[in-house]
């Protein structure tokens, strides 16, 4: 079962590469999409047995794949987010386009792998699997600065990498059997000064590709020069396996460690926060601000998360959903209106909701759930999050919250720029975005709102994990 | 309980029915159909809510649950409705006055083309459902909803003609200064889920509860309960937005921006009264805010030209009234006063733009004038408005307004004085706007002159029914010192725990009342006989153009703090992250090349200078040899922390 | 035993070929049939069924592992021959000569790989180098590889006096050229007789670390590695220093302790000022084949990592290491000889226009670089483990990972010129033949990305 | 001071004297000159160690053959003695310096080895040097080694075919 | 005869040819001083022989200890013949090419 997870996205990007043809390259991508969403459901809904058998006999390395609710959140983001994305940019013409949707469904394995890995080393493994493909397709297929950018990004989060590598080389030396499970791992005899240096090993990568401050300036200069297929990729899921690493590696192996720091760890999100805010205010790019505020969310997921209080990290499991969602339906409409008008800028853009109503209101529908109005799906994250770190700090609470107030500003900004005033000369050229996108959306924004009133399903999920992090 | 479980979701999704239907279908039906759905859902709507009240009356309070919202191993928020005394009394107002002006509406926009026209109802079908969100919830949390869902619909509402920049601004200002107060609110909530573990009003506004929280807790929640409210109610120094709000349709100003959401802030505390009744320090917050808001207010709506601005300078004064209300601990007179204030000020409200249909969008009322005669019913039940506002018995706004003062005068004379100033103030400046509006003879053009009529039936009607309400309204809290009984008070007793119940003597309540009224009634004489032949110019004294100037806050609050702010924003993305942070990863990256270039020099291309650096690194190498110990000691101390 | 007289045998076999036969085609046969024999033969010896068997009076020892290094060697040449039998006949009319000279370095890396006394260490280092000053000569016109090879050589053989002077030293103190005597008597004597002994170590150390090119004894890399005819580059920089390698960790493993504790501190400062001149002067190179000659000092630093300590980490990461290294390196040379340039714009656009060259490139260079998924990954990886097995500060492997990081830099120089940059690549024609030639490589590389366990299970059985 | 010692003192100052007139010879046939004399007295120091059979060859191989060899690659040159190039002063002056801690390291090292204070040379006496045990032992146990150093000269032979094929 | 005064000679050889590799230009001088280097080595190797032969010959008189130096000396001396073929062989290659044996002139490959 799970090893299909990875099959399936593998198969279908190496069926592609001998398609020419550009739409029956695109409708195979999404079948192939569609396949995995089907079984993402499927896994989510029952118990799964985990995938085990030998690898790499002479390092005590084994190829395991299993699930647990924060797993299975995070392949059904992955499963969702792809069809959505490849319907969405269905008609988005590439040069050579079925090598560009092949390389996007390697980087879905990769991201599927990292998700499902009970293993350190093949947990690395498919974490640079999925980075990989992601320098390629933003190299070939960026903007004009793309090759410096992506190259900077690649090496950046590539070094963050190897920092987990000698972590992972740490740890695996601590373990009795020398293995890389996480199982025997979890039974490493640590003293707190060895957490320690594990930990700070294993957060750096994590660090870099969440990113949190201050070692985010690669993440806008890539969002921007990407492929926006990429960029909701890169910003919706990839994101997430820094978070992912830190619930799962961080937070169960290291406890002391992971005490040690949880203040300076918040502070410094904290201040990344509301920093990306007050950066996100003065963007007049589109694909800009929302990589500014998407460190901002970030941030907090990662402060909940390092608080270390069990509301907050409800909270942030349930995020790490919602904020995909939510960040698929901004950019989805960034890039219609980008394909379509060919800017970026939105000073040149205004009057998006009288020329195009539908495509306004989804993009206000998206905004709103950006700022975690009340029943989106955000909101319910965010409020948990922020209980939490209330819980932690009351003053930090407070700080953070202000981000409340500036994401506000900066996505009220966003909306007021795009959709209001008279329409401008750049909008005016639109026509109605195809109906794939339209349908996509329309299906995210259900998604936001369902979620968002009514959780509980979401929460179900993820009690497992809460559970096994609060034991520990 | 199925029963009330029914009604009370019908109460609330009447008006999420009609928000789905016209907000879907807005292309496809017509603008009749539009109209007829949306104000009969709201109609619908407040059917229920009278049954609802009813069986309250019958049967006491009601708590439904529907699902869980939240429900986790550490924190669990129902989704859980609550129909008392106070929230029957809310929903009766904002279904009421909401059908009124859904019904005023459908004439108001007529001229908009039908999908706006269908867009402007559903904003304002949500807006009735956040409203009713807002009150029914049953924990602070829907309450919440309600409360962020209103600001909402009030920023859509106020950017309702997009196009229009300016409007748009005002929409970002109002949504950005609630969000404001609402992170006071949300910090406030938190307080309370981390102290107590719950939200419910029923666990939360215990003596159990009360018994948990420290008085710095107490303090802290209601202060930053406070300053939510603050930011909804347009209070000090959150109030700028309210009337820049006036952008939006002038219904909607009437529904929302004086009526009903702005009011939200009083229902919050007044549901909260227990809280705040244990906090000394947060009431004298309250009350002082609230009077100063109230007189500032005042003083700028003397000055205002624009008929709809000095209205919501009226309302942002109102608004201060009612926290001075609370302030002073007369929840039930707080409550009394929006009652009647959502009367009178819708009424204002529609009678204003009822004159402004009339004028054909012109709001200078420099430019009106001598309207009583072509303008019969708008005239009317504008007066009945001005005079119910400036308390002049036995119009409602007297009753109210009176019961807020006599508390204030109970808790300290200076509050005291200064409402019965801001209450002559009321006066002048009503009759001012009255005087200027529909006396004298009329200034506008010919064009707008030849085009003067009354306004159809659906948007008198409601005019009338709200000036029968205004002109009767205080019925409902008649003291005991004029013969009543006060209902109201009886009503909220349930909910409110009145503290200090008719302290004051008999007499001390008629002089109170007597000189309040006697210097509204010198006040308004004055504006009237000022302002029936002339207009105000420009102002030329200092004060007057301070307070034409709005006392300068808004540019105060731009070079204070937005500009700063922007400018921070500024720093930091072009310095910070640019120069700073980029360039210490650039940084690095160049560092590499540049040692890059150096130490490829070393490869000189001579053998001999290859050799040399050989034997070199030979010595070297025995030298490190020799040295061991002292190198290995210096690294030691260089890895250990 | 085997291999070394097979070799040689094979060699005087070449070399009258180049008298019989005149077809370059032919000699290339005869060259890789000889070379197929020769694997044949150690396997045969590694298997136990033919071995000849002579009395070495101590010279030679055949172990196991160092019989597995020589199969892989002989794979490895074997590859490399097939792949570049047309380019070398372009040096010379007869390349039956080159064969000959290759198959004798063959026969001394057989020796480095099994010698058990310094005077076949001598013996096997000299048999491999003099061929090689010959090979970086060979383009006789061109003045480049004239330089080369005399900067090599004068350079080569001054290191030859040092290491003989080691060895000297090493024989004063020990009265025994045998590997295993050295260590014997200093565990018994005072620290003070070990003085001699020391010395001897460190100068052999010094004149080993020459002939794989660690800093600051790496002068002669680029410039031999740029001026030989980038086929024997290819050769040079992966058997020849893989051998080299082994020779290495045979005579240290054994004789380390007599060094002391500052022998970790002396490696430890050759690692570092390898890694560092390695990697960062390839950053600033505009040739690609001196980036790839520093980067094949960056790449010695790594493996240096294996004289650390002795593990099974550092054993099997040293057989993969030079295999994966060994076959990047013939593959993005393969490639790089096909260009007309050697310079980064040379490269542009090659994407476009030959797909297939453009990804074995890509792999190639991702091994080097160290990506998962190739080959490299793990050669890194169990470098880094055998460093921090044996007892390594962390600060050390961090320092390698960020050097790996830097060689990212300019390994991917390439991949963007091949990919993103726009151009037209200045490449002669590639045969259809060649190129899958190439996509075997590379998905060797591959596989051992995946399984680099396939390599070691006969190391033990 | 026997005789032999005086023998000894006085080869080695002819030797280190030779060894520096090799390297400050401007001209190049000098220094070849000079250094078959340092070879001759290698070889004398090897007859005084009694190892007849490494003098001669010393003498044939290096003095003889090497050094010719390079004397006909000088004289095939015509490198004249006032075209010779010198290093800068300053080049000198630091590599004479390399050289000098490079000696004083070493000879730093040898005085603190205590090993060697009480071994000395045997002089004149012993039989290893002659030709016959070394014979038989280059045919006993270094025959591996013997026979395998003809690959070199093999090699080098094809070499120095390879190299010098026009 | 004290083995250190062989060490401190051949050190001191060694050491000349060390110092002639670094300052001499002339290819084939510099070759030389390698030679001379080599030289060095092959005295002390026989000084070392005869130690030991010194220390085993009082234990019994018809040892053959040491001798394995002077085989290793013989080895030397013929490497160091097959070296000095090709050496020359390539020097005068170059000097076909460039009509220079100064090895300051080869600076074509460099940084």
């Amino acid at each position: 079962m799970l090893i299909s997870f990875l099959l399936l996205p593998i198969l279908t990007a190496i069926l592609l590469l001998f398609i020419k043809d550009k739409k029956t390259a695109t409708t195979t991508a999404i079948v192939g999409a569609m396949a995995t969403l089907l079984l993402a459901v499927v896994a989510t809904t029952t118990k799964v047995e985990a995938f085990d058998i030998a690898w790499l006999p002479s390092l005590h390395s084994r190829f395991v794949l299993q699930v647990d609710g924060l797993a299975k959140i995070l392949i059904l983001l992955t499963a969702i987010s792809f069809p959505a994305i490849l319907i969405a940019t269905a008609k988005n013409e590439y040069k050579q386009q079925n090598k560009f949707l092949s390389l996007l469904l390697f980087t879905q394995a990769g991201l599927m792998g990292v998700f499902l890995a009970g293993d350190a080393l093949l947990f690395y493994f498919f974490w640079e699997l999925a980075l990989i493909p992601v320098y390629f397709l933003c190299s070939i297929w960026g903007g004009d600065k793309r090759i410096a950018i992506t190259f900077k990004f690649f090496i950046y989060t590539f070094l963050g990498s190897l920092f987990m590598l000698v972590g992972i080389l740490y740890l695996n030396a601590h373990t009795a059997d020398h293995s890389f499970s996480i199982q025997s791992f979890l039974h490493a005899n640590l003293t707190g000064h060895q957490q320690v240096t594990a930990f700070a090993l294993f957060f750096i990568a994590f660090a870099i590709k969440m990113p949190i401050f201050p070692l985010h300036t690669w993440q806008p200069d890539v969002y921007e020069q990407s492929p926006t297929a990429v960029t909701m990729v890169m910003s919706a899921v990839m994101v997430k396996m820094g978070l992912y690493g830190i619930l799962r590696w961080l937070l169960p192996l290291f406890p002391i460690a992971f005490m040690a720091h949880t203040n300076v760890v918040v502070i410094l999100s904290v201040f990344g926060i509301l920093y990306a805010s007050f950066i996100a205010i003065r963007q007049d790019d589109i694909k800009r601000l929302i990589a500014y505020s998407s460190i901002a969310h970030i941030g907090l997921m990662n402060a909940a998360i390092f608080s270390n209080t069990s509301i907050a990290i409800q909270g942030a499991l349930l995020q790490l959903f919602s904020h995909g969602i939510n960040v698929i339906g901004l950019w989805i409409v960034a890039d219609v209106i980008e394909q379509q008008t060919g800017t970026r800028s939105m000073q040149q853009m205004g009057g998006l909701a009288k020329k195009q109503p539908i495509l306004a209101i989804l993009l206000v529908g998206f905004a709103f759930a950006n700022i975690a109005l009340p029943l989106t799906n955000a909101f319910v994250g965010e409020f948990l999050m922020f209980t939490g770190l209330f819980q932690f700090n009351p003053w930090i609470a407070a700080f953070a919250g202000v981000s409340v107030i500036l994401a506000a500003i900066y996505t009220l900004n966003m909306v007021q720029k795009v959709a209001y005033g008279e329409i401008s000369e750049k909008i005016n050229t639109m026509h109605a975005p195809n109906k794939g996108a339209q349908a996509v959306l329309i299906i995210l924004l259900i998604i936001v709102f369902v979620t968002g009133v009514y959780p509980q399903p979401l929460f179900t999920l993820t009690a497992d994990t809460l559970q096994q992090l609060l034991v520990k | 309980m199925t029963f009330m479980k029914i009604v009370i979701a019908l109460i609330i999704l009447w008006p999420l029915a009609g928000f789905l239907f016209n907000g879907l279908g807005r292309n496809y039906w017509s603008k009749k159909v539009i109209a007829y759905k949306a104000t009969g859902y709201i109609v619908c709507s407040f059917i229920a809510s009278i049954f609802a009240f009813i069986q309250i009356q019958n049967h006491g309070a009601v708590s439904v649950h529907y699902f869980d919202f939240i429900n986790t191993a550490t924190v669990k928020i129902p989704f859980d409705f609550k129909v008392d005394a106070l929230s029957s009394l809310f929903l009766l107002v904002i279904t009421g006055v909401g059908s009124l002006i859904h019904l005023y509406s459908t004439a108001y926009m007529k001229e908009e083309t039908a999908p706006h026209y269908a867009r402007y109802f559903a904003y304002l079908n949500l807006f009735i459902f956040s409203m009713l969100l807002l009150v029914l919830g049953d924990n602070y949390v829907i309450m919440f909803i309600g409360w962020e869902g209103v600001g909402l619909c009030s920023y859509l509402l106020i950017g309702y003609w997009f196009t229009n920049g300016a409007y748009n601004y005002a929409a970002k200002k109002a949504f950005i200064m609630n969000r404001i107060g609402d992170l006071g609110f949300l910090l406030a909530i938190f307080w309370l889920i981390v102290k107590l573990g719950t939200v419910n009003y029923s666990e939360v506004l215990t003596a159990e509860s009360l018994a948990k929280l420290s008085s710095a807790d107490i303090t802290g929640i209601t202060l930053l309960l406070f300053v939510g409210a603050m930011g909804k109610s347009a209070q000090i120094p959150l109030f700028t937005w309210l009337p820049d709000a006036m952008a939006g349709p002038t219904p909607v100003s009437a529904l929302i921006h004086a009526a009903t959401m702005v009011t939200a802030g009083i229902y919050m505390i007044t549901r909260s009264n227990i809280l705040f009744s244990h906090s000394e320090i947060t009431q004298n917050v309250i009350a002082i805010i609230g009077i100063s808001t109230a007189l500032l207010a005042a003083t700028i709506a003397i000055k205002q030209n624009d008929i709809k601005k000095v209205l919501a300078y009226s309302t942002v004064s109102q608004l201060g009234y009612m926290f001075l209300g609370l302030g002073v601990g007369a929840y039930s007179g707080a409550v009394f006063h929006v009652i009647t204030h959502a009367f009178f000020k819708a009424l204002l409200f529609l009678g204003a733009g009822s004159v402004i249909h009339a004028m054909h969008h012109e709001q200078d009322i420099r430019k009106m004038g001598g309207l009583k005669s072509r303008l019969p019913i708008t005239h009317i039940t504008f007066l009945i408005g001005c005079i119910a506002i400036a308390g002049v018995p036995p119009f409602s706004g007297f009753f109210s307004k009176d019961e807020i003062l006599a508390a204030a005068f109970e808790k300290n004379k200076i509050y005291w004085v200064l409402g019965l100033v801001g209450a002559a103030m009321t006066a002048f400046y009503m009759f001012r706007l009255y005087a200027t509006t529909f006396l004298g003879k009329f200034r506008g053009t010919n064009d707008q002159e030849s085009h003067l009529h009354e306004s159809p039936m659906a948007m008198t009607l409601p005019l009338i029914i709200l000036a029968i309400l205004s002109a009767i309204g205080g019925v409902i809290g008649i003291p005991h010192s004029l013969g009543g009984h006060h209902w109201l008070t009886g009503q909220l007793s349930s909910i409110v725990a009145e503290p200090k119940e008719a302290m004051l003597s008999v007499s001390t309540e008629w002089i109170l009342m007597l000189v309040s009224v006697a210097i509204a009634v010198i006040a308004l004489l004055i504006a009237l006989a000022r302002y029936s032949k002339h207009t105000d110019e420009e102002p030329t004294t200092t004060l007057g153009k301070f307070f034409y100037h709005k006392w300068y806050i808004d540019e105060l609050y731009q070079k204070a703090i937005v500009a700063p702010l922007d400018q921070f924003a500024l720093f930091l993305k072009e310095f910070i992250e640019k120069k700073v942070i980029d360039g210490a990863v650039n940084g690095t990256g160049k560092l590499v090349q540049f040692s890059a270039r150096k130490v490829r020099l070393i490869q000189n291309g001579q053998v001999g200078y290859y050799i040399l650096f050989m034997v070199f690194g030979i010595v070297t190498l025995f030298l490190i040899w020799f040295n061991d110990y002292s190198i290995l000691q210096f690294i030691n101390k260089l890895t250990q922390k | 035993m085997n291999a070394i007289i097979v070799s040689a045998l094979l060699g005087v076999i070449m070399m009258f070929c180049s008298w019989g036969i005149k077809s370059q085609k032919t000699q290339q046969s005869i060259a890789l049939i000889g070379m197929f024999l020769l694997l044949l033969c150690n396997l045969a010896q590694l298997s136990g069924w033919f071995v000849i068997n002579y009395d070495t009076k101590g010279m030679l020892a055949f172990t196991r592992f160092g019989l597995y290094v020589n199969t892989l060697f002989f794979a490895i040449t074997f590859i490399y021959i097939w792949l570049n039998g047309e380019e070398i006949a372009k040096f010379a009319n007869q390349a039956a000569d080159f064969y000959a000279l290759f198959f004798f370095i063959l026969c001394g890396a057989s020796i480095l790989t099994s010698f058990d006394n310094l005077l076949m260490l001598f013996i096997g280092i000299e048999i491999l180098s003099i061929p090689l000053y010959i090979l970086t000569g060979s383009d006789k016109k061109n003045l480049f590889s004239n330089e080369a090879s005399l900067k090599y050589f004068l350079m080569g053989s001054f290191s030859t006096g040092i290491l003989l002077l080691g060895i000297t030293f090493i024989y004063g103190a020990t009265g025994s050229f045998h590997l295993a005597a050295p260590i014997i008597k200093p565990s018994t004597g005072l620290p003070q007789e070990q003085m001699i002994l020391s010395a001897g170590l460190l100068l052999v150390f010094a004149a080993m670390n020459f002939k794989v090119s660690a800093a600051p004894f790496h002068f002669w890399t680029p410039d031999v590695y740029d001026g030989a005819p980038t086929v024997f580059t290819s050769f040079m920089a992966t058997i020849v220093k893989a051998a080299g390698f082994i020779a290495f960790i045979t005579i240290f493993n054994s004789q380390a302790k007599a060094l002391g504790h500052s022998w970790e501190l002396i490696l430890t400062f050759v690692i570092i000022a390898t890694l560092l001149v390695g990697n960062i002067v390839a950053v600033f190179q505009r040739s690609v084949k001196r980036m790839l000659a520093y980067s094949s000092i960056a790449q010695a630093g790594f493996m240096l990592f294996a004289l650390y300590g002795k593990s099974t980490y550092a054993n099997e990461g040293i057989i993969l290491y030079a295999v994966v290294y060994s076959l990047a390196t013939i593959g993005v040379f393969g490639v790089l000889i096909k260009m007309k340039e050697n310079s980064f714009e040379a490269f542009n656009g090659l994407a476009k226009t030959h797909p297939l060259v453009a990804f074995v490139t890509t792999i190639f260079l991702f091994s080097l670089a160290g990506i998962p998924l190739t080959g490299g990954f793990f050669a890194k990886y169990y470098m880094l483990n055998a460093l921090y097995a044996a007892g390594a500060g962390l600060w050390l492997i961090i320092l390698a990972i960020l050097f790996a990081a830097v060689s990212v830099f300019y390994y991917f120089k390439l991949v963007q010129a091949m990919y993103f940059a726009a151009g037209e690549p200045t490449i002669n024609e590639v045969p259809k033949k060649y190129q899958y030639a190439l996509l075997a490589i590379a998905l060797l590389l591959l596989i051992l990305g995946v399984f680099p366990t396939v390599l070691f299970n006969y190391l033990y059985f | 001071m026997n005789a032999l010692e005086i023998l000894f003192y006085a080869l080695s100052a002819f030797t280190i004297v030779s060894a520096i007139m090799v390297l400050i010879s401007k001209n190049p046939i000098h220094s070849v000159l000079w250094l078959i004399l340092v070879f001759f007295a290698i070889s004398g120091h090897y007859i005084l160690l009694n190892a007849q059979f490494l003098a001669i060859v010393n003498i044939i191989v290096y003095a003889g053959a090497i050094m010719v060899l390079f004397l006909f690659v000088i004289m095939l040159m015509n490198v004249k003695k006032d075209k010779e190039p010198q290093k800068q002063l300053l080049v000198k002056l630091i590599g004479v310096i390399a050289g000098g801690s490079f000696l004083t390291l070493l000879i730093a090292l040898v005085k603190q080895n205590t090993s060697f204070d009480r071994s000395s040379v045997l002089l004149k006496e012993g039989t290893i040097g002659l030709i016959h045990p070394l014979g038989k032992a280059l045919f006993t146990d270094f025959v591996v080694p013997f026979e395998i150093s003809s690959v070199l000269f093999l090699s080098a032979m094809v070499g120095a075919v390879i190299i010098g094929k026009k | 005869m004290p083995i250190q005064n062989y060490i401190y000679l051949c050190l001191t050889l060694f050491s000349i040819g060390v110092m002639g590799v670094l300052t001499r230009r002339n290819a084939i001088i510099v070759f030389m001083c390698v030679e001379l280097m080599l030289n060095a080595v092959n005295l002390l190797l026989v000084a070392f022989s005869k130690m030991n032969y010194g220390a085993a010959y009082i234990m019994s008189p018809s040892t053959t200890a040491g001798i394995d130096a002077q085989v290793f000396v013989f080895f030397i001396m013929v490497v160091a013949a097959a070296e000095v073929s090709i050496g020359l062989a390539i020097i005068v290659m170059m000097y076909r090419n460039t009509h220079s044996i100064d090895i300051n002139f080869l600076n074509r490959l460099k940084n």
